[in-house]
């Protein structure tokens, strides 16, 4: 095995490895802030200021008793859960996460930082996030509960219906990017219009960037779209029946998808790694991007603990009867304007 | 580089399946699924014979066939569930009032 | 070498859990194996140089239309296939006579592998005349797709549309709204 | 021009059919008049433009529109207005307007929709009437020849509630049907010889030619015309119709069945006198067929007793006596007996429907009598055309039968000519007797049963002792007619007796050919005049005979009926020709239909066809509907065992 093969694994090691954290630090963040916004501390006790309260949750989890409900499907109900973070890992196979880098002069030639580089890298995030849905329908159905079915067939409904949204405003940044390629797609976004504004493509896709948003929470089952889970109705959706570490592997799941999501939306929309000049100088161009998708996270967390849950039929309406629409007639308009500019 | 007929016996062979799969199963929903394994070994044929002719036709049709599968599955489960709700059974066997 | 390994792994994947779809009698298992069969043959297809249409494979089928199965199989919620007895009433629809089906199916292989055997040029490989640039390129694929078969795009577009006006109406419980 | 005149009808009788039977009866009755007589104001206006032309080409064209188009056959629907046309306009919208103002009072007593529908048919009738006159070629006249056959069933069996007039009307319409179905033979025979219908082209076509001396194709088909006029203008062995007609209305016996459509037949060979001219076969057929009916005709008036039929067998007996004239060549002397009998037999049948009229409904004359008091219009004019019927000089009936019977003799037909003589001794006789039974001597029966023959709902019984004469409507008819009755004869008035008959020269370049008689010249003038003075004797021996009879030794008929018991039955029966066919045709027909061709041929091979077909079906379908089983999987195995078949079979090939 040559060095850059080495290289290369060492950095989805890495991959891996800031994945598993960012679920880590998710939990703990959303705490925080959730503490914060409603005027109190949040998890305070274990570590300083609460900080290991992600390692003490996963410690409980993991201590708790297995308990499968007898009428389970016991092969699907142990598969869901994996399935669910397998697509959760796998989505961010193709996303790259920051420029070349050298590692400060340490490698003779530059590497790219991200798993892999396909050419059709934002199709293939796409493909695998849809296929994250089949973790949550099928804990629904094998959990033989009703209100696990009812998560399930909720979740299955509202994300093949947020899907079209998803994709279409997706596709009015690749006709903008003219690839398929995410890395390429993030390199058109570098430098600046006027010498001020950077070329970020959320500044040409406004209305797609809002889409796009909304569609990821629905898509990641958060709030205020957290149907197959909400509480009030379905006591905890699809994971009614689950505990332990099946149990933990579903937030970890959603927190990845998050993490992906916001991930995506920074590559597509807000000029990747690009933006802080002195950063790329110093080779840290993942640390703009991590900035970003931090940010976007952020956003995430806000708009959980700010809205409160929509009604079923007034999801499935605003999906249908608005966000698509919408989204087609963005990429109606940006396919026109493409065609009038490049002519 | 993989000989073509590979691809083909393959293709051939996942037909064969969802034929014999309408024909076996009882279940409107897997006879369904047994159809959609019939269109995607034929898939695999086009896409095979595309990229043994060096031209991307092969793959359009199979974006075609998706479409039309995706149709087809919209409609047939559409009726499927019709079918359900008159006669809480998805055996074809119980829908055989259209004779004589 | 192992380009071939791949090969019969993905296709061994795929016609089992082909047989697996048509194997058993709870439907929620059956659209599960399709499910892999797809992604196999995802995978066929990116050996085959067609990324596109390996995703495309994994977002249409994979991503929506196993869904649609799974939300109806859900939806009905009466997955076994029936155990009722035969209806014996008829001679066409004794169980044997369906079991012709599926002898038949097992003729049409031996046909078809008859046909391959006779067609030797079919035994080159699949990259023997072209490389892989033209076929796995999605600019020239959409070039095509939108120029040559324009009609056929729109034509299919129509029959989506139809195909969803028609799945509203026929899903729709009466007298709703 | 030419169009309007049966547009105006055609007018009247579609407002009368759409709207008449909310229309009061002044209303229908006078719009159809109305139009009647606007036509009859176009013609003389066409007729008049006519008459100021050069005698050689006296003709007006008009093409309508194109009817069809096909290979080589282009048929414009034209009308053709010449100087044989123009006579007949003349006649019929005449005579057609004093019967249509005659009808507004005779009808009167019907209600307003049976009204309105008389006069639309009355119209409808004139309409096509008209065509037939003008119509330019053989299909267009068809089309007239059909529609007033349609008009004259229609008529007959107005009152169609009566079974005897609704079976007039089918026995009117079945008959006519034969000689239409020859009509339409001579039609094709004339288009295969000469390739085309048009009247001017056939004659041009058939002058070219010499005369058929054997029977050749033109012989055929002016054959197969001549038994189409048969039909229409009731001649042997078609006539059986024309009596059984008079169920109908009694104007329309006067306008239809006198006046002016049965003489169609005789206009039909006058409108080809060429052409009939060159088949001297058939015009010898013609002629002895005329002979025949003519006398006949007048043998079997001399015995009926019911007012109407003597004057239908008076009817046929004329018509036969215009068919004479046309077989023996004399066309100008048939069409001017055809005119002036328009007059005096539309006046005979109007006076007797005055007749039946005042007394409600009946029509045998042995229960008449003495009416010569009570009715003097209707009696003198009835009297007028009885006499000019009889063939009494100076009236109108004298002039043309006596034309008729001089050419037959000048043209050497002897027998024929002692014939008509006969006819005309006859004609005279039952006339006179007619009228002296009608209008003289006493009321035999003073409670004439009201049965409603002619009037559905008469008066019932109320005084007889005062009838009333024509009312005005009617008398004005009459008047107009009787006058006509005298005064019609002397445009044909003959050179003998220094006229100039105008009519011949004014008819003459209609026939396209000279006149076989040369007139004027000296011999035939004394000819003329000596076979003059033995038809004025012949009409007034007739006269004698019945004055003597009927008049003074009335007990003698009874007992000449008993001396002659099985010649009166034999002639009270009409010599038993309806007998005749019924035994020998209807009832052949009716058996081979009945039991060859209804429950032979149609129920066991026709239906045994069609059910054995549905039964041969349906037999199949029970085995193979079996093969339906409902169930998709079958079928879907039928479909794929196709599949491998086929596959199959083209590895194997």
């Amino acid at each position: 095995m040559d060095l850059r093969s080495g290289i290369q694994l060492g950095i989805i090691g890495l991959t891996f490895f800031m994945l598993i954290n960012a679920s880590a630090l998710l939990v703990l963040a959303e705490r925080k802030i959730m503490g914060f916004m409603q005027q109190r501390y949040g998890p305070y006790l274990v570590g300083p200021h609460g900080l290991l309260q992600p390692l003490a949750d996963i410690l409980k989890l993991l201590m708790k008793e297995e308990l499968r409900p007898k009428g389970a499907d016991k092969w699907l109900f142990t598969l869901a859960p994996i399935l669910s973070v397998t697509a959760a890992f796998a989505a961010f196979a193709t996303v790259p996460w920051g420029g070349e880098t050298t590692f400060f002069g340490l490698l003779d030639e530059p590497v790219k930082l991200g798993v892999a580089d396909v050419n059709v890298g934002v199709l293939v995030v796409f493909a695998v996030t849809s296929m994250g849905v089949y973790g949550i329908v099928l804990a629904g159905w094998a959990s033989n509960s009703k209100y696990s079915l009812m998560g399930g067939l909720r979740a299955s409904a509202q994300m093949i219906s947020y899907e079209l949204a998803y994709a279409t405003s997706l596709a009015a940044v690749i006709l903008l990017a003219g690839s398929l390629s995410l890395r390429e797609m993030v390199d058109t976004q570098a430098g600046t219009w006027f010498g001020f504004i950077p070329r970020w493509y959320v500044f040409l896709q406004p209305v797609g960037f809002i889409i796009y948003v909304i569609a990821g929470v629905a898509e990641t089952n958060r709030a205020p779209f957290d149907f197959p889970e909400a509480e009030q109705e379905l006591v905890a959706g699809y994971n009614t029946e689950y505990s332990s570490v099946r149990f933990a592997l579903f937030p970890q799941a959603e927190y990845i998808n998050m993490a992906t999501m916001s991930a995506v939306a920074t590559n597509l929309y807000l000029g990747g790694w690009h933006g802080l000049p002195f950063l790329d100088t110093l080779g840290l161009s993942w640390v703009t991007f991590l900035l970003k998708v931090g940010a976007i996270l952020f956003t995430y967390i806000w708009m959980r603990w700010t809205l409160p849950r929509y009604r079923y039929d007034q999801l499935m309406a605003f999906g249908w009867k608005f966000l698509f629409p919408l989204s087609v007639v963005n990429l109606i308009v940006t396919a026109a304007l493409v065609l009038y500019f490049n002519a | 580089m993989i000989p073509l007929h590979h691809y083909l016996i393959v293709s051939a062979v996942l037909f064969a399946i969802g034929t014999a799969g309408v024909f076996l199963r009882r279940n409107l929903i897997t006879i369904l699924l047994s159809v959609e394994i019939m269109l995607n070994a034929v898939n695999l044929t086009f896409v095979a014979f595309g990229r043994y002719r060096g031209d991307v036709d092969g793959q359009i049709i199979t974006f075609f066939v998706m479409t039309v599968a995706a149709a087809e599955a919209a409609v047939g489960l559409a009726l499927i569930i019709a079918l359900f709700r008159h006669r809480e059974s998805l055996n074809p066997d119980a829908f055989t009032s259209l004779k004589w | 070498m192992p380009e071939i390994v791949t090969f019969y792994l993905l296709a061994g994947i795929l016609v089992v859990s082909s047989a697996l779809v048509i194997g058993q009698r709870n439907p929620m298992y059956s659209v599960l194996f399709l499910i892999v069969a797809f992604a196999a043959l995802a995978g066929l297809y990116i050996q085959l140089d067609a990324p596109f249409v390996a995703v495309a494979q994994i977002i249409i089928y994979a991503g929506a239309i196993m869904v649609l199965f799974l939300f109806v199989v859900m939806l009905l919620n009466a997955p076994q296939e029936d155990a009722a007895e035969w209806d014996r009433t008829h001679p066409l629809r004794r169980p044997g006579i369906a079991r012709v089906g599926a002898v038949l199916a097992g003729v049409l292989i031996l046909q078809l592998a008859y046909a391959l055997v006779r067609a030797n040029e079919l035994q080159a490989p699949v990259g023997s005349q072209t490389g892989p640039a033209i076929v796995s390129n999605v600019r020239e694929l959409g070039k095509v797709l939108f120029d040559r078969h324009a009609f056929a795009f729109e034509a299919t577009s129509i029959l989506i549309l139809v195909a969803m006006v028609g799945a509203v109406v026929l899903a729709r419980r009466e007298g709703e709204s | 021009m030419l169009a309007l005149i049966p547009l105006f009808p055609l007018i009247g009788f579609v407002v009368n059919a759409t709207l008449g039977r909310r229309l009061p009866k002044s209303v229908s009755g006078g719009l159809a008049s109305l139009a009647m007589l606007a036509s009859f104001a176009v013609s003389v206006t066409v007729w008049w433009q006519l008459v100021g032309m050069p005698a050689e080409d006296r003709s007006i064209d008009q093409v309508v529109y194109t009817w069809l188009a096909s290979d080589d056959l282009t048929l414009p629907l034209a009308f053709r207005l010449d100087p044989l046309s123009a006579v007949m306009i003349l006649v019929v919208t005449g005579i057609g307007s004093l019967i249509h103002i005659y009808s507004t009072a005779y009808m009167h007593d019907e209600v307003d929709s049976e009204f309105a529908r008389y006069f639309s048919y009355l119209n409808l009738f004139a309409a096509f009437m008209l065509v037939l006159v003008l119509g330019s070629s053989f299909p267009v006249m068809f089309v007239g020849w059909e529609g007033v056959g349609l008009c004259s069933y229609l008529l007959i069996g107005f009152w169609f509630k009566k079974q005897s007039a609704s079976d007039a009307g089918k026995k009117a319409f079945v008959v006519n049907r034969i000689g239409d179905y020859a009509f339409i033979l001579g039609m094709l025979a004339l288009f295969a010889r000469f390739g085309t219908l048009d009247f001017q082209g056939v004659a041009q076509a058939v002058g070219q030619v010499e005369p058929e001396t054997s029977f050749g194709i033109v012989s055929i088909a002016t054959l197969l015309l001549f038994i189409g006029a048969t039909g229409k203008s009731a001649q042997i062995p078609l006539y059986t119709w024309l009596p059984d007609a008079m169920e109908g209305p009694t104007p329309v016996s006067a306008l239809i069945h006198a006046a002016t459509m049965v003489t169609a037949g005789v206009y039909m060979i006058g409108r080809n006198a060429v052409l009939f001219s060159h088949a001297p076969e058939t015009m010898l057929i013609v002629a002895v067929i005329g002979a025949i009916t003519a006398l006949m005709a007048a043998t079997i008036g001399l015995v009926q007793n019911d007012i109407k039929r003597v004057l239908a067998y008076s009817t046929v007996s004329q018509l036969g006596l215009m068919f004479l004239a046309m077989g023996v060549g004399a066309f100008g002397a048939g069409i001017f007996h055809l005119y002036t009998h328009a007059f005096f037999k539309a006046c005979l049948f109007l006076g007797s429907g005055a007749v039946i009229h005042a007394l409600h409904g009946e029509q045998d004359i042995r229960n008449m009598g003495g009416l010569r008091k009570q009715l003097p219009i209707t009696f003198s004019t009835f009297a007028i055309a009885t006499i000019a019927i009889a063939g009494v000089p100076g009236l109108a009936g004298f002039f043309s039968k006596d034309e008729i019977l001089f050419e037959t003799f000048a043209e050497g037909h002897t027998i024929l000519w002692f014939v008509a003589a006969l006819t005309s001794l006859l004609t005279a006789t039952y006339m006179s007797r007619l009228v002296y039974l009608t209008f003289f001597g006493q009321r035999r029966n003073d409670a004439p049963a009201a049965h409603g023959h002619d009037h559905g709902h008469g008066h019932g019984a109320h005084d007889h002792g005062h009838l009333h004469d024509a009312p005005p409507a009617m008398a004005l008819a009459l008047i107009v007619l009787a006058i006509g009755s005298i005064a019609a004869g002397y445009i044909g008035l003959p050179h003998a007796l220094g006229g100039h008959n105008v009519l011949h020269a004014w008819l003459e370049p209609a026939f396209g050919l000279h006149e076989a008689v040369a007139e004027g010249e000296a011999d035939h003038a004394s000819l003329e005049l000596s076979l003059m003075g033995v038809s004025t004797l012949i009409a007034f021996a007739g006269i004698a005979i019945a004055t003597f009879i009927w008049l003074w030794r009335r007990e003698l008929a009874a007992s000449l009926a008993q001396t002659f018991a099985p010649l009166y039955r034999l002639l009270l029966n009409k010599y038993y020709v309806d007998e005749l066919y019924d035994a020998t045709i209807v009832q052949p027909i009716k058996v081979v239909s009945q039991q060859g061709l209804w429950r032979g041929f149609d129920v066991r091979i026709i239906d045994g066809a069609v059910n054995g077909t549905g039964a041969l079906v349906s037999g199949g379908s029970a085995v193979l509907r079996r093969l339906q089983t409902g169930s998709v999987r079958t079928y879907a195995g039928s479909l794929f065992m196709g599949v491998v078949v086929v596959l199959g079979y083209y590895l194997w090939r």
